[in-house]
Parts: structure tokens; sequence; C-alpha cells
């Protein structure tokens, strides 16, 4: 291991402020970006990359806070074996709300549309994104696809879960698959735009001196998330639109199609293309989370990272990998035999990278100076849980275990330790460690701290009742059971109340410091990314300079910022 | 019964406890490495934790090739090893034992509609009233699926609608039943007792009722039930002998003979056809399995047989050729059942194949239950 | 093994040197544009005498062989392939890549599915 | 924000970066658009490995004439769209004009035979979700195709199913069509206003791509869709 630095300090440095930036932004001839115009056209026709950041963070609030009222109605309701408050149809109703809502328009946009917006071109030292009217552009046709199928699900709604299966929803079901299926193929549409802007930015936008080796995590791994938005979205858009035609022939009588076993087609065409993207999909879902923690745990241990390029190349790993493994989905669903086999193997390779990043996190924090502030502790949360989810995985990458466990409540709880044990805890980390930046004001430390533990332990209770009830065979999507489960499910709802309150505490004073917050200064953490040497809140052109980047993402252990200032700690 | 305390789930078949073997196996893995990790995890935040007034200063650790090259390796490795042993049990899994009876199940929403080798037919299904008696007193469910314990069994499984799943969760086994083609399992139950079937594939608005229970029996009582002890209710078929019995009767029915004979053949002879290869015209061939011999039915003009003539109506779910599921299933096992020269005679007064039920009603003698050697 | 430092290395190349904005100092000919035209214009009529020429089944096998010597014409030509950069080749390729995942794989499924009596 | 000079937005550093930046985009979104068509061709693939008996039936109907004589508008276009850049390039607005106005037209061309071919598709009963699918009497044969198709032993389902195809395919196509030549009379009126200089000829080029992109697939998709049978040279009325 190298410990020196060998690092020969050429003349290039920050030229581009005389002193420390203030915190107040209204100093001088350049406001911040928050007061770089006032009303709402200088919002809704901005093209700043922070003001789409912030307006992705006010609609994911709010579709968060909707798909989690929605959880909550499918919890309350399976407290009792037959429905203690919905009918069937209007479960089934409810829980393709919450899984639409919850994985189109909060997960897979919440990090790239909040952080990814807000902070790629900061952290590589670009004045903006490559094409920012194509990134308002996103954010608006986000919004239509979320009015599509906001309205398919308000009106009506859809009763054939998330997964949309054929013939089910093709012919058997009578609600809005089309108008659905139309606002998940327009959403998909948004995330495009803003997986290519990503891409083209990291390639073209990056300051001097920013080299591949020195990116940071964060960007390594929104990189790879941005690659499987550009290559798995438009399959799901195609197979949505087939199904929206085929769907639509229905009506005029004559119906015609090629998922339809009635009419020759093969329903398990359809899940390929699906899960052709929609495994992928959990990747773009759960690795800019770990970009998130890369930045965090390094952060507050004051360390190098462990083993950076390991970390990078595994994120590009998992993208690439992520491709090849999605018929695990399918393993009882009638594919071959031999072909299951071949998916199984597959599958078992891309839980490698995983482990690497989780034992590499685990490295860094040796031999640091550990603090435990609000984002770290949602980190090391973050930890705890994803490893659960990434290692219950194995269960249902395994084809024996996978026969018993296909479809039952081991799988819900395992991809909810993934997607809420591991990205919803990312993003509640990366919005606690970037909050000062983002608006310049600082939240109340006791009270995030007591709230991401609260919400950590919520998700324990939640979830790990769940596993007992998938391996006794509880099937997912049943408002009705049998009663020997009920103490199981009744423990989950308790959990979720736990997670509410968390939540609750959360929004109260993340929403109490923007009024009474105090300042939070340039860099709170002592962080030593480019982001943190500009300005809280940032200015609308983000540097005055081009910053010339001289060292890698995080020389703690050398109190050295990316553009060779002192990092110091707080 | 409000609480089962125990861990697992009941093991009640061989497969339950192959799979069961497993999942240990891999729980006792990722266990360790994750209490590993958590150790670690936790013990570096506690020693290393910042104390107060200490200068901040971290050694520049940059990572280290070996150690990272020993925690993929390491973990592949392992991973491997669950592949494998996954794949054994997938293997058995889906390879029935040569030669056991099997049963068919059609699902439909949203019920299941269980078929047995000697013509008996359950049908399992709940209404929402079932679980809420539950709570006080036993379910009620609309049917009970009895099965011989130690008795391997084929179950081969469709939809006549949508896609659903065969679930059984103390067999440890699950298969989707996909509308248009058969797909195929296996069971030998090991314990007596009764257990839950599930639908596992969502299936619409009541897809948490297409539910039901499997009785494993010992055999004795189980061929008292065949013969009797199940009572056909109102709105029931009669038990008038084996599937493959039905089947042929329809085979008369349906004019299948008019072509399907030795007399004057206009089409090929159904002969020992399971399970054979077949020409077809343009120079392919095919293996005849239960996909094929459903697809020669359904769209006969999907493959033509070489040497003959594409004459065969398509026998599809409406009109005037129309052929349910349940139907469907029991030609397919009449074809499987013919022997050589087992053909009837064109305008013969049929008779019952060799080791079929012969009784047409169910206060007669039955004979013992059909074994494998009578459906082949 | 020491991992390589990634620390300050490289040199910064000078920003602010910048040539002479000239659009027109790198055009096609109109040689290399009439060329590649007269290529995929015969590759069509290739296209529909193969389907004439009582192939039956293996035609389509002809059709796409021409095809991809069509588009590889249009792209490296026309699309400027010649001349682009490393990312370009990088994302037709990643592009390519992928979807040879998506044929091969559930091809794997659909083509082996009713072998061994399953 | 985007402060322009000239040809350069103001978040840019220079031109060459902005020209590097707009040309990998639109390639990446090709790559979106290969994925796309991607799905359906695979779809294709499997329908046609499993019923290429049926499929080689129905489109030995399908008008090869036309798709013959569209494939050439397309390829003239995709010439003349790459003049348009060259002429751009070389700053001959006169010429660059006359380029993208005469790509615009040969895909306008190309759209109106193709809406003309759909018209005669639903007179001749082929599209499988109206009335009169399969009734007609067509190429010779004597009877509606539905009783044609009983003799042959091909299963109309198959059939509506490779008709599915072609509307699917070719209506999406023709989509992606629109679009471009939208994108094409936009560059023709920024031309014609001597807006679009040659230091901005990366609009033309990136446009150029895309449409050569409409292009290539079309070139897969006629063979498979137009000969996926047969065929003689009375088809084409020779």
């Amino acid at each position: 291991m190298s410990t020196e630095l060998g690092h020969t300090k050429s003349g290039a440095s920050l030229d581009h402020h005389d002193s420390h930036p203030q915190a107040d932004a209204d100093h001088g001839h350049h406001p911040s970006y928050l007061h770089d115009g006032y009303g709402w056209r200088s919002w809704l026709f901005t093209v700043d990359h922070k003001r789409i950041g912030i307006m992705y963070l006010v609609a994911i609030i709010g579709f968060f806070f909707v798909g989690g009222m929605l959880a909550g109605l499918v919890r309350f309701n399976l407290v009792s074996p037959t429905g203690a408050l919905l009918d069937n149809d209007q479960y089934n109703k409810v829980f393709t709300a919450h899984g639409v809502v919850m994985l189109f328009f909060v997960l897979i946009p919440a990090v790239p549309g909040v952080m990814g917006n807000f902070f790629v071109p900061i952290m590589i030292g670009a004045k903006d994104m490559a094409f920012p009217k194509l990134n308002i552009a996103s954010w608006y046709v986000w919004m239509l696809g979320a009015i599509f199928a906001v309205t398919a699900l308000m009106t009506g709604g859809i009763d054939t879960g998330w997964t949309l299966y054929p013939p089910y929803s093709s012919r058997s079901s009578h609600s809005n698959v089309v108008p659905g299926a139309m606002g998940v193929f327009i959403s998909g549409f948004s995330s495009i735009m803003t997986g290519l802007n990503i891409i083209v930015t990291v390639h073209r936008m990056r300051a001097p001196g920013m080299t591949w080796g020195r990116l940071p995590l964060f960007i390594w791994a929104q990189y790879a998330t941005s690659l499987i938005q550009l290559l798995g979205t438009p399959v799901l858009a195609i197979a949505l639109t087939l199904l929206m035609v085929e769907t639509a022939t229905g009506w005029t009588g004559n119906p015609v199609g090629i998922f339809d076993p009635a009419l020759g087609g093969d329903p398990l065409l359809f899940q390929h293309l699906f899960w052709f993207y929609s495994h992928p999909a959990v990747y773009i879902m759960i690795l800019p989370g770990m970009g998130v923690v890369s930045e965090i745990l390094t952060c507050f241990s004051r360390k190098n990272v462990f083993g950076y390029q390991a970390i990078a190349w595994s994120s590009v790993g998992i993208a690439v990998v992520g491709f090849i493994v999605w018929a695990h989905h399918m393993f009882v669903a009638g594919i071959s035999y031999y072909a299951a086999l071949l998916f199984s193997l597959l599958s078992m390779l891309v839980a490698v990278p995983s482990a690497i990043k989780v034992f590499n996190w685990t490295a860094t924090l040796y031999r640091g100076s550990i603090t435990f502030q609000a984002p770290m502790v949602f980190s090391l949360g973050f930890m705890v849980l994803f490893t659960i989810g990434g290692v219950t995985g194995l269960f249902l990458a395994t084809l024996g275990t996978d026969i018993h466990l296909h479809d039952t409540y081991f799988v819900v709880a395992h991809f909810h330790f993934v997607m809420v044990g591991g990205m919803v805890l990312a993003f509640m980390a990366a919005l606690h460690f970037w909050w000062p930046k983002m608006t310049g004001v600082m939240y109340s430390d006791f009270w995030s701290r007591l709230a991401a533990i609260v919400i950590c332990l919520g998700y324990f209770l939640t979830f790990m009742p769940q596993f007992y009830l998938g391996y006794h065979g509880m099937p997912r999507r049943y408002p009705n059971y049998p009663p020997e489960m009920r103490v199981f499910n009744v423990l989950s709802t308790a959990g979720y109340t736990v997670q509410l309150a968390g939540f609750l505490m959360t929004a109260t004073y993340l929403a109490l410091s923007i009024f009474f917050g105090k300042k939070a200064g340039p860099n709170p953490w002592g962080a030593t990314g480019l982001e943190w040497a500009i300005p809280s809140p940032p200015i609308t052109h983000n540097f005055e300079h081009t910053p010339k980047v001289v060292a890698g993402p995080y020389e703690y252990s050398l109190n050295l910022t990316q553009t060779g200032e002192k990092a110091d700690v707080r | 019964m409000i609480l089962q305390t125990t861990i697992l789930p009941e093991q009640a078949t061989e497969m339950a406890w192959h799979v069961d073997n497993l999942f240990w196996f891999i729980t006792v893995v990722t266990t360790v490495v994750s209490l590993g990790v958590y150790a670690a995890v936790f013990g570096f935040c506690v020693v290393y934790r910042r104390k107060p007034d200490e200068e901040v200063q971290t050694p520049r650790i940059l990572g280290s090739h070996k150690l990272e090259l020993i925690w993929s390796i390491l973990p592949l490795g392992i991973f491997l090893v669950m592949f494998a042993w996954g794949a054994w049990v997938y293997n058995m899994a889906m390879h029935a034992p040569d030669d056991v009876p099997e049963m068919y199940v059609v699902g439909k929403q949203w019920m299941w509609k269980v078929q047995y080798p000697g013509g008996q037919r359950v049908i399992l299904g709940a209404n929402s009233g079932d679980y809420k008696d539950d709570i006080g007193g036993e379910a009620k469910f609309e049917g009970v699926m009895v099965l011989a314990v130690n008795k391997p069994v084929k179950v081969i499984v469709t939809s006549e609608d949508v896609i659903h799943d065969f679930g059984i969760p103390a067999f440890r086994s699950k298969l989707d039943a996909v509308p248009g083609r058969y797909t195929t399992t296996w069971y030998k139950p090991t314990k007596t007792g009764e257990y839950h079937v599930f639908c596992d594939q969502y299936c619409g608005t009541n897809h948490s009722l297409m539910v039901g229970k499997v009785r494993v029996v010992e055999q004795a009582e189980y061929d008292a039930w065949l013969e009797g002890t199940y009572k056909t209710g109102p709105g029931k078929n009669a038990v008038d002998g084996s599937l493959a019995h039905q089947g042929r009767q329809l085979f008369m029915k349906l004019n299948c003979i008019q072509c399907h004979n030795t007399e004057n053949p206009r089409a090929p002879i159904l002969e020992e056809v399971f399970k054979s290869k077949r020409a077809f015209k343009g120079g392919t061939a095919g293996f005849a399995d239960e996909n094929y011999l459903r697809e020669s039915i359904r769209k006969p003009r999907a493959k033509i047989r070489e040497g003959w003539e594409p004459i065969m109506p398509a026998y599809g779910t409406e009109g005037a050729n129309a052929l349910s599921e349940d139907d469907l299933v029991k030609v397919i096992a009449y074809i499987k059942s013919l022997r050589k020269g087992e053909t009837p005679v064109l305008n013969q007064n049929w008779v019952p194949p060799i080791g079929s039920n012969t009784g047409p009603a169910a206060d007669e003698p039955q004979p013992t239950p059909p074994s494998a050697g009578g459906m082949k | 093994m020491a991992h390589k430092d990634t620390s300050p290395t490289a040199q910064i190349p000078d920003y602010d040197k910048k040539e002479v904005d000239n659009p027109g100092k790198d055009v096609d000919t109109p040689g290399q544009i009439f060329m590649v035209f007269f290529v995929v214009l015969i590759g069509l009529f290739a296209t529909i005498a193969a389907s004439m020429s009582g192939l039956g089944d293996k035609a389509i096998y002809v059709h796409m062989l021409i095809s991809i010597v069509q588009v590889s014409f249009i792209g490296f030509f026309w699309m400027h392939m010649k001349k682009a950069d490393q990312m370009t080749w990088l994302s037709a390729g990643s592009a390519l890549f992928v979807m040879l995942i998506l044929f091969v794989l559930p091809l794997a499924d659909f083509l082996t599915r009713h072998r061994g009596g399953l | 924000m985007s402060a322009r000079v000239g040809a350069l937005c103001g978040h840019f550093e220079d031109i060459e970066q902005q020209r590097g930046a707009e040309r990998l985009g639109m390639w990446m979104f090709l790559a979106t658009e290969i994925l796309f068509f991607g799905g359906v061709f695979l779809a294709y693939t499997v329908y046609r490995n499993w019923y290429s008996k049926d499929f080689a039936a129905i489109s030995s109907l399908l008008n090869v004439t036309i798709a013959g004589i569209n494939s050439v508008f397309l390829l003239v276009s995709s010439m003349t769209i790459t003049f348009a850049i060259r002429a751009c390039q070389l700053g001959n607005n006169s010429a660059q004009r006359k380029y993208l106005l005469a790509t615009a037209l040969l895909g306008s061309a190309f759209m109106g035979l193709k809406a003309y071919e759909y018209a005669t598709d639903y007179h001749e009963g082929l599209v499988p979700w109206s009335s009169n699918f399969g009734k007609e009497t067509l190429h010779g044969h004597e009877k509606p195709m539905l009783q044609v198709w009983e003799e042959e032993g091909v299963a109309p389902e198959r059939v509506k199913m490779f008709l599915f195809f072609y509307y699917c395919m070719t209506g999406i196509h023709g989509v992606h069509l629109i679009i471009g030549i939208a994108c094409v009379l936009y560059l023709y009126i920024r031309s014609v206003n001597k807006s679009l200089t040659a230091d901005k000829y990366v609009a033309i080029e990136v446009t150029s791509l895309y449409w050569h992109l409409v292009d290539a697939i079309w070139l897969f998709i006629m063979p498979l869709l137009y000969l996926a049978g047969p065929h003689t040279t009375h088809q084409l009325g020779l």
C-alpha cells in the first residue's frame, strides 16, 4: 500500500476565488442560483441544472408521499387475513399504484434526477449539463408521463400489478392498462434524456485535470446508471408499445397480437422484453445509491476510499452484467430448462461486484476518524440493510430455492431491502449530505440522527417478518391469506408505522431548517469534492472560472480538495 | 392455530428436504459473511470513532489489489457452489421419474380443476368467507385434492385464460400455468397431512382466493377415496371412467375415428405416437410431447405429417369444433395411452382401453386405481 | 501491490490555445458520396433479386447479409464513422453488443424450450 | 444561461467541445433507437422462426413494387442530406437549401407512397382488425383469401400476427421518418433565413445521423417484411 503522495504541486491552484466564498449568496454580482430570478417563470422556464434538480426533488417528495400512503393502505389492509380496509379489487389497484408510483416516479428518477442533475456538472467542474434545454425537457416529459399514469391510477385504476403481464393485462383486465402503460412509456423518454445528458456531460464537459481516475465515485455510479437508462429503457418502450397496440386491437372486436396464446403468441416473450429492461432497472435504482454511499463513507471517516478502481469498475461491471441475468424472474414461468440453468449461472456473476463494493466500503472505515452525523448514519444503515437485500438475492438466483420462493413475500422482502433499505436510505443520506449545499442552511443535528435510526429500525421491523412469511409460502399480491400468517403480517404493519414516524420527523426538521436553519457555509463537512469549493448555495454558473483539478477526489488524509486547497474539518 | 412456531414450514416431499438443505446452506454462508461484515463495520466505528480534541489525521490507504482479488474470487467460488447445488435440485424438480401416473391441473379464474388419471375430478377454490371462518374454526374450501403418501405423481399444468401458478409450499413446488401449452412437475409426498395450495402468479381480482388444500393420506385411504369416498355432488362430473377412457369417448364423439382409423385411414394412425419422432412436410422433424399433441389438435395445420394431406379441422375453444381445456387433456391422455393394435375399429362398439376404469357410475365396484402401466 | 496513485500526475493541457475554426477543411468528396450510393443501390437490387432466385427459406440469410453490408457502408462513410472518435465507435459498439444480448439470450430460451420433453 | 456567441453556447468551453458533445449526444440517442427497434425485431425473429410458412404466404401479398421504389427514395434522400452537410461546410447556401429541400421531399414522397400502400392494403382486406379482413380475392387467386389460406393450410391468426408486425414496424418507422422530415424542414427554414451558417454545420450533421439510421432500419425492414416469401418477377409487374 502506498501512503506517500508523490505529488508535485504544479502551480495549478484555484484562481477563481480571492478568498473563501461567502455563504451569503447575495453578495457581489453573482447571486446564488436560488436568487437568480424570482417568480414561477424563473423556475418553470429555467435551464439551470440546479433548479431542475430542485424541481425533481419537489415532485419526487410528492410522489414519495403518495406512494408511501398507498403502501400504508396495503399494509393496514393486511392486518386482517380477509382484508381490513379494501375489497380484493381495490387492493389490487392499490398495490399496482404503489408499485408504479414508487418505481417510475420515485426510485428511478430519484438520485439521477435530483442529485445527478444538481451535482454531476458541479462535481466535474462544468458550468451546466451538456444539453440544458434537453434537461428541462426531460422534467416536463416526466411530468407528462406522470399525468398520464396518475390519471390512469386515479380514474378507475390499474389492477395488473406493475409488471403488466399479458394475457391478463391485454385481454382479461378491464382497467386503465393503456393510459397507464402510456404514462410509463412517456416517462421512459425522460429517463433516456437524463441518462444521455449525464453521459455526454461526463464525457465532454470535465474541467481541466479532471481525468477519469479523478472522477468522484458518485460520477462513476451515475455514468453506469445512465448507460442502463440509455440501453435498457427503449426495450421496455417497445414492449409497452406492442402491448398497447395489442390491447387496443381488442377493442375493435378483432383482437390481433403477439403476446396472447389464443392468437398464437407467447406471453413469455413479453416477460423477456419486460425484464430485459426491468431487471437492469433495479440497478438504475441502486447504483446511484452506491455512489452516494461511497462519497459519504469517505467523507465521514476522513479516509481515501479503499480501492477506488475496484469500486469504479464494479459500477460499470454491474451495469454490463446486469443486462444478462433477467430471466431469473422467469425460472418457473415455463422457460427452457437450459435457459434457466444459463441465467442462474449468469445471475451469480452480478453478485460479485456488489460484494466487492461492500467489502471495500468496510475497509474504507479501517483506521478512519469516524463521525456520525445523519448522512453517515443513513449510509451505515444502507450498508447493513443493503447487505441483507443483496444476500437474499442469492436465494432467488439459485434455481433450487427459487422454485419455492418465486412470487412469495420472500421476493417482496428481498427487493424492498434493496430498493427501500438500499435506495431510499441512500437517497436520504444524499439529501442530508448535500442539503446544506443545495439550500445553504443546516438542519437539526439531533433530530436528523434520531430520524435516521428510527427509519432504519422501522425498515428492519417491516421487512424482516416478510422473509419468514415468504418461506412459509405466502404469495405476493394476496389480500386474503391463511390466518396462521397473521402475526407476522401485523408485525410488518407495525414496522410501517415506525418508518412513517421517521419520515414525518425528517420532513418536519428539513422544512423547518429552510426557515430557521443556521447558515451552513461552503463546506460544512470538510469534504474534498469540487462541489464543496463553491458557495452554498452555488451561483448560477457554478464556478466563477473553470476550476483546474490537481488531485483525486478523496485526499482526506492530505486534507486536500480536488482543486488543491486545504479542506478544513469543521 | 394462530401462531405456527416452526422455523420452516412442513416438509411434505423429498424435494422439500432438498430445498431446505440448500436453503440452510445459503443461509449459513451468507449469515456468517454478513455478520463478519457487520462486526467489522461496528468494530471500526467504535475503535476509530473521532475522539474529542484529537488531531484528525488518517493514513493514506488507497487499497490492496491482493485483498480485493481475494474478496472477489472467494465469493464467486461460493456463488458457483450455490449455483451447482441449485441446478442439481432444479434438475430433480423438473424431471419426473419414468412411468408415474399423470394428473392434469387446469387453472381458470379463479379455481383449479384437478383431473386424476382415473377420471376423478376435484375443483379447488375458495370464497372470501373461507379464511374468515378460520379465525375460530376450520377453513371450508371448495374441494380438497388428495394424494397418496410415498407415491410419486406427475402433474401437467395449463390454463384456460391467463397465467396462473400452481404452488404448494409444503412440497416446495411451484409451476406457472401458461395458457396455450403444458408445463410439468412432479411430487412424491412423504408425510401425511393437509397443506395449502396457492396461486402464485397474479391473475386478477380473486387471485388470493384461487387457493385450496392438498391432503396427503395413506395408500389405503387414498384407494378408498378414489373408490367412493369422493361423492359426486350436484354440478360435478360423475366418475365415469379413467381420463383416457373419457378421451376415447370424445375421440368417437368428435369423429376423430373417421380419419384416424386402420380400415380406411385418411390421417396418421395414432398408436404409440407419444414420445415418437415425427417427420413433417418440408423436411423438418419434431418430437411428439404433450405440447405437440395439443398443437396438432388446436392448430392441425401448423405441422403436417409427411405423406398426409392437411385436411384436419382445427379444434379451438369456440365454434362448431369447440373443445375445452378439460376435454382436450382427456383426448391427449387417450392418445398417450394408445398401444399397438388398440385403434378402435371404425364402426365397432367401443370398449374401454385395457387397464382403465370401466364402471361409469360411482356406485359400481371400482378396480384398483390406475397404475402407471394402465396409463402407458 | 500498490495502487496506482491517482493524485496529481497528469499535465494539464493548455486549454486556452484554440485553433481557428474552419468547418470546410475536411469535407466529403462527391465521388465518395456517389460511390456509397451506388453500393447501397446495387445492394437493394441484389436483395430483390435474391428473393426471386428460388432460395426459399435461405433467402433471409442473403438478405440480412446484404443489409449489413449496406448499413456498414452508410455508417462508415455517410455517418462519418470513418473520422469519428473512439467514443462514437464505443457507443455504436455498445448498442450492437446489447442488441446481441437481446437476441442471443431470449433465443437461447425459445430454441431450446421443447427439448427433452419438458 | 446559455448565452450564445456565434455558434457557441455559453456553457461550453470551445466550439470543438460543443460539436463533440452534440455528435456524441446524437450517437447515444441512436443507440437507444437501435435497441428500440431491436425489441420488435427480436419478436419478429421468434415468430418468423415458428411460423415461417404462414409468414411467407402473407408476405408475398404485400406490394414489393412500392417497397422497392420507397427504398430508392430513402437511399437518394440519404445521399442528398450528405451533400447538404458538404454544402454547408463549404458555405454554399443555395446548394445547402436545395439538398435539404430535396431530402424533405423524398422523405415526404416515401410517406405519401406509404399512405397509398396502407389504403390499398385496406381495400385488399389486409387489415386484421377490419371487418373485410381476408374477404377479397387477390393476385390471381379465385377465392377470397381466407378460403385460399384454409386450403393452403395457412392459419389466419398467424397471418394476422404477421400483419400486426407489418403495421407496427412500418408504423413506428413512419413516425420516425415524419420526425426526421420535420427536423430537415426546420433546417431548411434556417437555411433560407441564412442563419444556418458553416460554423453550425453540426446541426445538419446530427440530423443526418438520425436520418441515416431511419434509412438503415428500413433496409432491414424491407427484406424482412416484403420479401419473407418466395417471389416472382410477375409481382413486380414486369
